[in-house]
């Protein structure tokens, strides 16, 4: 007889952290108009606040913290399960939200007296819509309740590509809407196989039974390749470019910085906590190859664009190649998995707080600037200091120069390659590095520039220090102390726990 | 370890980082990089203090890092300071700068004092990455097209190089068996690494890019031409000898490694001579020099090879070459922008004074260059290894002169970038050039050596020989044909332009691959190898 | 008893079975729209209409009973319904 | 178990048949076909999971048909989206095209932003 | 003699052939018609999978809502007058694409096939579940939904709702706040009318009916619901009621009372039995019943909503 899940003290709060933000969706959705705007913000404090204590009680436990729906086991009931990692995505989440809510109120904010609108009704029903996906993502153990999750999260993250209405942003929601609803057919196809050849969709429950076999590996394919379409894993990226360039910034921000991120994030539920136990090296190979493609593509892709938000967006692209070497490298019971996947877990971390801030900053730059055209930024840096700044750091976050999150990703990645014997990573990591900084000259040079930038709006200095703090918050990551690195192995199947 | 020293080492890098802090409130910002001059004055402390007991250790912790500061180190560290001190008390004497400069100079003082001091892989790493990147903000941020290009083909080099020492030092500290990042720790479990000759490649090229060696040599001729004087001044003395330490620091020198040894010296030899080759077809005194610097560079590589392959290397020996050639690399430069100031050439006491800092390079008597050259003629000796130096000797003393007479000519473009103060403060470094050598020497060997006759004619000769070929160039000197400044960038520039014209291409081909049809059948594609992977896998 | 329930299906199911068949072929053969139009109604009313009246003995209790007339009556109202619609669209193309 | 064998290839074929017409064909609205093509097919899969575990008296295992009740909604709202999005390009431009321009001019090249 | 097989296949048969004529109809509005034909015809494979409650579903909400969301698109869209598809791929493209497909498909059917012949499954456990004070239920599928994966259903619904703002903010910015298009021109066909006046109260009572047997037979909310929003569509068709202004407060709390509902007894779940999610043994079926009939209450206003798109200028359609 399988052991038996039970409940955790603290599980609740797990519940609870999916619940509020889609008890936000309904009042905002019912009341409207002002209210939508005050619920959203009324509310993220306390999902915040949940966040952490979720990670304080799986610090405090040591062990994942769990709670069964409706107080039935898996398989028949959904259970929900924070462990390390889910923790931390959840705490990260919350900090990026609230800062991209913060940032839209110049935007979608309701003026006193002035009646609903289109564009904040959207906005804020969706960014809300956006934290309960990521948080079902990352809490819920049952396959299917993450299919539902996935959706969620493709239902919020396409209608604020689109928010501002324009024909170029509705093709691009509409390439987005359509190829993220194959990829999560394809998702639910592996789901199905599963339950057909195990009877349950309970990610602990799945990883003690699995075995080597077609139907398994079919599964995985499929959900695989789907969630890779979602991810915008180059040459899938059809997608993302237009989307998050056309998206207003502070959705770029949370489609960039977290909503790519909750696909990448099944996947690593797939592979490293249902299928560990294959130890299927060869796959883990193609994925971190696809990734390698991905950094050099999107780099090289980037270090061209005409434009601050489709270069930034490239960038993306790249950085999203970045998070796949975590499969080479933080794969099967070696001694340096567990650097491979603090790599990995930071890579995430930095890229969403750095793109998040990067995303913002050239919003204002174009609402400051009238238009984000990188040959015409000379002299921006002076007239927009802390936008610029916000641009620097988080740049040096995305290069990898210390002292970033960035650099902390790149820099156990790189050991890992090495301690593994798997040179061969470490030219993409290097070679992405180097076109980085070409990308982030680009941009900052001509603007550090003499120059005269005619502002049609003066900066915000407000939004500026909400971007700044995301930066600085990349920047932080940096000085990340080595017990973190334990907290996100807790509740990984198959590791070796930190080197003695 | 005693309290003050402890404070010592704290203040050597909190005094910039304050001012550093200070720059972001808009009120203080003028006032803080006014006073930066300050700044050093801790990391001078700090460095005589090591250096006059030299028993102590200086070691502490902080943010996580670990800070040390041995005798190598220290001899840089005061000399550094010194030169920082003095060269921003000169800039900001009489008018500020923009605040784009002021705060770049700040980050590459932090950064150019850092090195010296850090214990750690990320420490040192963070530093270099300090001391070379904001650089360009001194110099490069600008409409002029040559300090543009100059800005940009030193930005490469600088994250190249950045770039290939994070891998080795990733290499370094994987093969460390208790997840240390500590330098001495790494460096004990080298030797035993698996890849230890690839990691020892990388440290090389790395810091190799910091130094000019061939064939990472183009980016320095370019960038001390455009530099202001100040800015060349701090860059060619303090700056590039965070590569001087990052070598003394990360190369072994425990067991004999004969293999490795023997290509760093070839490099090194290469690096030398080329640069005394290629600095005789130049005209600009400042070029002159930047070909100097790589000369020098090259034969600290040189010793530093030859020591390797033994077996056997006192880092010391090496930081005070590196600290005469600071020293003396930066009061030429000074020197250089005092007859930029003064718009008429040298003449008297000055002009002997230059002259002899000048030869001080080719290892004139009596100077600290013949110091330099005694600190590491022990591990040049051999029959080939005696020949190299001698000619390379004869050759820079060539350059030296040939520099010398060159000097007269100075260019005058940038001269608003001058500072005035530079006439009066240039001497303070040219003396502290004369002196200081002799001052710090007895760290690392006997004095009265030097001044026994036969070292005094083994030194003298080959400079009277070489400011002879530089007197008899002048007769060809037209004739001679010359190599643009930067001789190899020419040939990255052309690669880099080749590549960059494969850029719409590669967009057309994103555009393709975002075609639905093509993203489809990728996608398919994709599904069916995952698929056969785990299976046959 | 049976036999005659049995009989009585066999002939009505029979029965609608043909008219199905024939407004299939309708369907298929006829010339234009609104003779196709007439082949289908006439497969729904009638065909189904016989289908439903030989199972009706079947029926095991009343409301299953009921729910056979409803399908009927159901499918009565729609189809005619539509084909009328169709029609109208017919008519004003032709126009 | 024959009917079994039957709805395997039905959903099996529908899954080819989708993906082939969601590659190659350019209409959105295809596409959207096609996507429901698939999801139809995905959601036989299931029926034919939830077929097979027929156990302790019930002919099927209700677990896997209330996952496809959930699809199915699930796939209908998102066809809603995509058809109102379809249906605004319509309006606004009396077209779509899903696949980038090929010249340097891609999509979103507006200067504003 | 057994004619099952040879039903079976040719329903298989017809029903690949309508899939394979949607993808490869010359114009939108054949492969449309094809779509809803499909969707008929897979509602009967649900049966022959002993589905019923999907065959339900499907028929309701695949053939038939979808059917009215993809006609009305195709009549706004105008899509059999004029479509622009200038890129034909080339033979060997296309066979390409086909062969990589029939790959794909023919490893899902290998897969499938070779599924242990002891299947997996929960059946016994949701039986005993279903039997025993948790629920109450005699339709497992209801206790599925309802009692063992609540959570999944009450997302579901949530999913609806922002369904529903999607599909309103594609709107035009100066329509907020007005009502979606209509679904018919301003004079309906009498025809139309007498079918809106008459069919309603039937298939109404009929939905009704539906959802009060899911308890225990196969139905329950969604495929009641799914009859209701037809009911309401036909009605509207024919002009004799007209969608509601978005901004309507009943017609949000409509939406939301769903879920909501759902939430709340959820949430009052954790007091009064312990967990989450759990209803107190007594109340089981009665709370259930209670929670269903404002999801169906929401499920009959989003499906027509989602259809008719976003809100419309006064006279535009």
């Amino acid at each position: 007889m399988m052991e038996l899940a039970a409940n955790t003290p603290a599980g609740s709060l797990l519940v609870l952290a999916i619940l509020l933000p889609v008890v936000g969706i309904l009042l905002a959705f019912a009341l409207g108009g002002r209210s939508a705007e005050r619920i959203a913000l009324g509310l993220a404090p306390l999902s915040l606040a949940l966040a952490v204590a979720i990670a304080t009680a799986v610090a405090r436990a040591g062990k994942p913290v769990t709670y069964m729906i409706g107080g039935l086991q898996p398989p028949l009931g959904i259970s929900l399960r924070a462990d390390g990692l889910s923790a931390t995505m959840l705490v990260a989440v919350a900090v990026i939200m609230i800062a991209a809510m913060l940032y839209a109120r110049a935007k979608f904010g309701v003026p006193e007296g002035s009646g609903e609108s289109r564009s904040a009704l959207t906005f804020w029903v969706m960014v809300q819509a956006v934290w309960g996906g990521l948080a079902m993502i990352v809490l819920s153990s049952d396959l299917f309740n993450l299919y539902v999750a996935l959706e969620v999260l493709t239902f919020a993250a396409v209608p604020l590509v689109c928010i501002e209405g324009r024909p170029e942003a509705l093709v691009a929601a509409l390439r987005y809407l359509i190829f993220a609803l194959f990829g999560s057919i394809c998702y639910l196809l592996g789901v199905a196989l599963f339950y057909g050849a195990y009877g349950t969709m309970d990610i602990i429950l799945l990883s003690q039974q699995v075995e080597a076999k077609p139907v398994v590996w079919v599964a995985a394919a499929l959900m695989t390749t789907g969630l890779l379409a979602k991810t915008a894993l180059f040459p899938l990226h059809l997608w993302l470019p237009s989307a998050h360039s056309n998206a207003p910034a502070a959705a770029s921000a949370v489609l960039s910085g977290l909503v790519v991120k909750g696909s990448f994030f099944l996947l690593l539920r797939l592979w490293f906590y249902v299928l560990p136990a294959l130890q299927a090296e060869d796959v883990m190979r193609i994925l971190g190859a696809l990734g390698s493609v991905a950094i050099l593509g999107g780099s090289a892709l980037a270090l061209m664009q005409a434009r601050l938000k489709l270069l930034i967006a490239y960038s993306t692209v790249a950085q999203i190649g970045y998070l796949f070497l975590v499969f080479p490298l933080a794969a099967g019971a070696h001694e340096w998995s567990h650097i491979g996947w603090g790599a990995g877990v930071m890579q995430i971390l930095a890229h969403a707080f750095a793109k998040a801030a990067m995303f913002m900053s050239a919003g204002l730059l174009a609402e400051s600037l009238g238009h984000d055209q990188i040959a015409r930024l000379n002299g921006a840096a002076r007239a927009l200091p802390l936008t610029f700044l916000t641009l620097a750091i988080s740049s040096v976050s995305l290069v990898g120069l210390p002292p970033s999150g960035g650099f902390v990703a790149k820099w156990l990645m790189l050991q890992a390659a090495v301690a593994s014997g798997q040179w061969i990573w470490s030219a993409p990591i290097l070679i992405g590095g180097l076109m980085a900084a070409g990308y982030a000259y680009r941009i900052l040079t001509p603007a550090l520039r003499h120059g005269e930038a005619l502002l049609k709006r003066p900066a915000q200095p407000r939004r500026e220090a909400i971007a700044l703090a995301l930066a600085l918050v990349a920047l932080g990551l940096g000085f990340t102390p080595e017990s973190f690195y334990d907290f996100i192995e807790i509740g990984r199947p198959l590791t070796m726990g930190p080197s003695p | 370890m005693s309290a003050l020293s402890s404070v010592l080492l704290w203040a050597t890098l909190f005094a910039p980082l304050a001012l550093l802090a200070a720059c972001f409130v808009a009120r203080w910002r003028t006032t803080a990089l006014a006073l930066q001059w300050l700044a050093p004055v801790p990391g001078l402390c700090a460095g005589v203090l090591k250096l006059t007991n030299a028993t102590s250790s200086m070691e502490t912790s902080a943010l996580g890092f670990t800070w040390k500061l041995d005798a190598p180190g220290a001899l840089l560290l005061a000399v550094a300071a010194l030169l920082w001190i003095v060269v921003s008390a000169a800039v900001w004497r009489d008018r500020a700068p923009d605040d784009r400069f002021g705060i770049s100079w700040l980050l590459t003082m932090t950064g150019s004092l850092g090195v010296f001091v850090a214990g750690d892989l990320v420490a040192f790493y963070l530093f270099y990455a300090l001391v070379s990147i904001p650089a360009y903000g001194l110099f490069a941020l600008t409409d002029d097209p040559a300090r543009r290009r100059a800005g940009a083909i030193y930005m490469a080099f600088a994250i190249f190089g950045e770039t290939v020492l994070l891998l080795a030092f990733a290499a370094l500290a994987a093969f460390e068996p208790h997840g240390s990042v500590a330098i001495h720790d790494v460096m004990a479990a080298l030797p035993t690494s698996p890849w230890r000759d690839v990691t020892i490649g990388m440290l090389v090229a790395g810091f190799g890019m910091k130094l000019g060696m061939f064939p990472f040599n183009g980016w320095m001729p370019l960038n001390y031409s455009v530099a202001s004087i100040p800015v060349a001044a701090v860059l060619s003395g303090a700056g590039v000898k965070a590569g001087v330490i990052g070598l003394i620091r990360f190369l072994p020198g425990g067991a004999p490694l004969e293999g490795a040894g023997i290509a760093i010296a070839v490099l090194g030899c290469v690096s030398a001579f080329l640069g005394v080759a290629v600095g005789l077809t130049q005209k600009n005194p400042k070029t002159i020099l930047a070909y100097s610097s790589i000369s020098q560079m090259g034969v600290i590589c040189a010793a530093l090879g030859l020591a390797m392959r033994d077996g056997a290397f006192a880092s010391s020996n090496l930081a005070f070459y590196g600290l005469n050639h600071l020293l003396v690399k930066a009061s030429l430069f000074l020197s250089v922008g005092a007859i930029i100031a003064r718009r008429e050439p040298l003449g008297g006491l000055s002009l002997v004074i230059v002259s002899a800092l000048a030869l001080s390079l080719a290892g004139l008597p009596f100077t600290g260059g013949a110091l330099a050259k005694l600190s590491v003629k022990p591990y040049l000796d051999g029959v080939w290894a005696s020949a190299l130096t001698t000619a390379s000797s004869i050759g820079s003393a060539w350059l030296m002169a040939h520099f010398l007479l060159r000097l007269k000519n100075t260019p005058d473009e940038y001269a608003g970038e001058t500072p005035a103060a530079i006439i009066t403060y240039w001497r303070a470094i040219a003396l502290g050039a004369i002196l200081l050598p002799w001052l710090f020497y007895p760290a690392v060997g006997d004095v009265s050596k030097a001044l026994e006759p036969i070292e005094l004619w083994s030194a003298l000769w080959p400079v009277a020989v070489g400011a002879g070929l530089a007197l008899a160039q002048r007769g060809f000197d037209n004739r001679i044909p010359r190599i643009p400044p930067g001789d190899s960038i020419v040939i990255y520039e052309i690669v880099f332009a080749r590549v960059s014209a494969l850029g719409p291409a590669l967009e057309n081909l994103d555009t393709r691959l975002r075609h639905w049809q093509v993203t489809g059948v990728s996608f398919v594609l994709i599904t069916l190898a995952l698929l056969s992977a785990a299976i046959l896998g | 008893m049976s036999l005659a329930i049995d009989a009585f299906t066999i002939i009505c199911v029979a029965a609608g079975v043909f008219f199905y068949v024939a407004g299939t072929i309708g369907l298929i053969r006829f010339p234009d729209s609104l003779s196709r139009l007439h082949a289908l109604t006439k497969a729904d009313n009638l065909g189904l209409g016989l289908v439903a009246l030989g199972l009706l003995p079947r029926a095991s209790n009343f409301p299953d009973a009921f729910k056979i007339i409803m399908i009927w009556v159901l499918v009565l109202l729609s189809g005619a319904s539509a084909a009328q619609m169709i029609g109208r669209a017919l008519r004003r193309g032709r126009r | 178990m024959t009917p079994l064998i039957v709805a395997t290839l039905v959903a099996a074929s529908l899954v080819g048949i989708g993906v082939y017409g969601f590659i190659l064909h350019p209409h959105p609205l295809r596409k959207l076909l096609a996507f429901n093509l698939i999801g139809g097919g995905v959601f036989l899969v299931f029926g034919i999971v939830a077929r097979r575990g027929s156990a302790a008296g019930l002919p099927f295992d209700p677990v896997p048909q209330a996952m496809v009740i959930t699809g199915i909604v699930v796939a209908f709202a998102a066809s809603a989206i995509a058809i109102a999005i379809i249906v605004r390009l319509y309006k606004l431009e009396g077209g779509v095209d899903l696949d980038p321009a090929l010249p340097r001019k891609s999509d979103g090249e507006s200067t504003e932003s | 003699m057994n004619v099952q097989p040879f039903l079976d296949i040719s329903l298989a048969a017809l029903v690949i052939g309508v899939a394979l004529f949607t993808i490869i109809a010359k114009d939108e509005f054949s492969a449309v018609v094809a779509y809803v034909a499909y969707g008929i015809f897979l509602a009967i494979v649900w049966v022959r999978l002993y589905a019923p409650d999907v065959a339900l579903t499907e028929a309701a909400v695949g053939g038939g809502v979808t059917g009215v969301l993809l006609v009305m698109a195709g009549k706004r869209l105008d899509v059999s007058a004029t479509m622009v598809v200038a890129k034909k791929p080339s033979v060997a493209f296309s066979a390409f694409v086909a062969a990589c497909s029939i790959l794909l498909a023919g490893s899902l059917a290998a897969v499938i096939l070779s599924l242990p012949d002891a299947a997996p499954s929960l059946a016994p456990q949701a039986a005993a579940a279903a039997q025993g004070p948790g629920a109450g239920l005699g339709n497992p599928i209801t206790a599925v939904l309802m009692s063992y994966r609540s959570f999944d259903t009450m997302l579901e619904k949530v999913v609806l709702i922002l369904a529903v703002v999607g599909v309103w903010s594609v709107g035009a910015d100066e329509a907020w706040g007005a009502a979606p298009a209509p679904f018919g021109p301003a004079t309906p066909s009498d025809a139309l009318l007498f079918l809106a006046k008459t069919l309603p109260p039937i298939g109404g009572l009929i939905g009704v009916h539906i959802f009060w047997t899911g308890a225990d037979e196969p139905g329950g909310a969604f495929q009641g619901g799914a009859l209701l929003a037809a009911m309401w569509m036909v009605a509207m068709m024919a002009r004799l009621a007209d969608p509601p202004p978005i901004n309507s407060r009943w017609l949000r709390l409509a939406l939301i009372s769903g879920p909501a509902v759902f939430l709340a007894i959820g949430v009052a779940g954790a007091m009064l039995a312990g967990h989450f999610f759990a209803y107190p043994s007594a109340l089981a079926k009665p709370l259930i019943l209670f929670i269903e009939t404002f999801m169906l209450l929401s499920i009959a206003v989003a499906l027509p909503m989602l259809v008719a798109g976003p809100a419309a200028r006064k006279g535009v359609r």
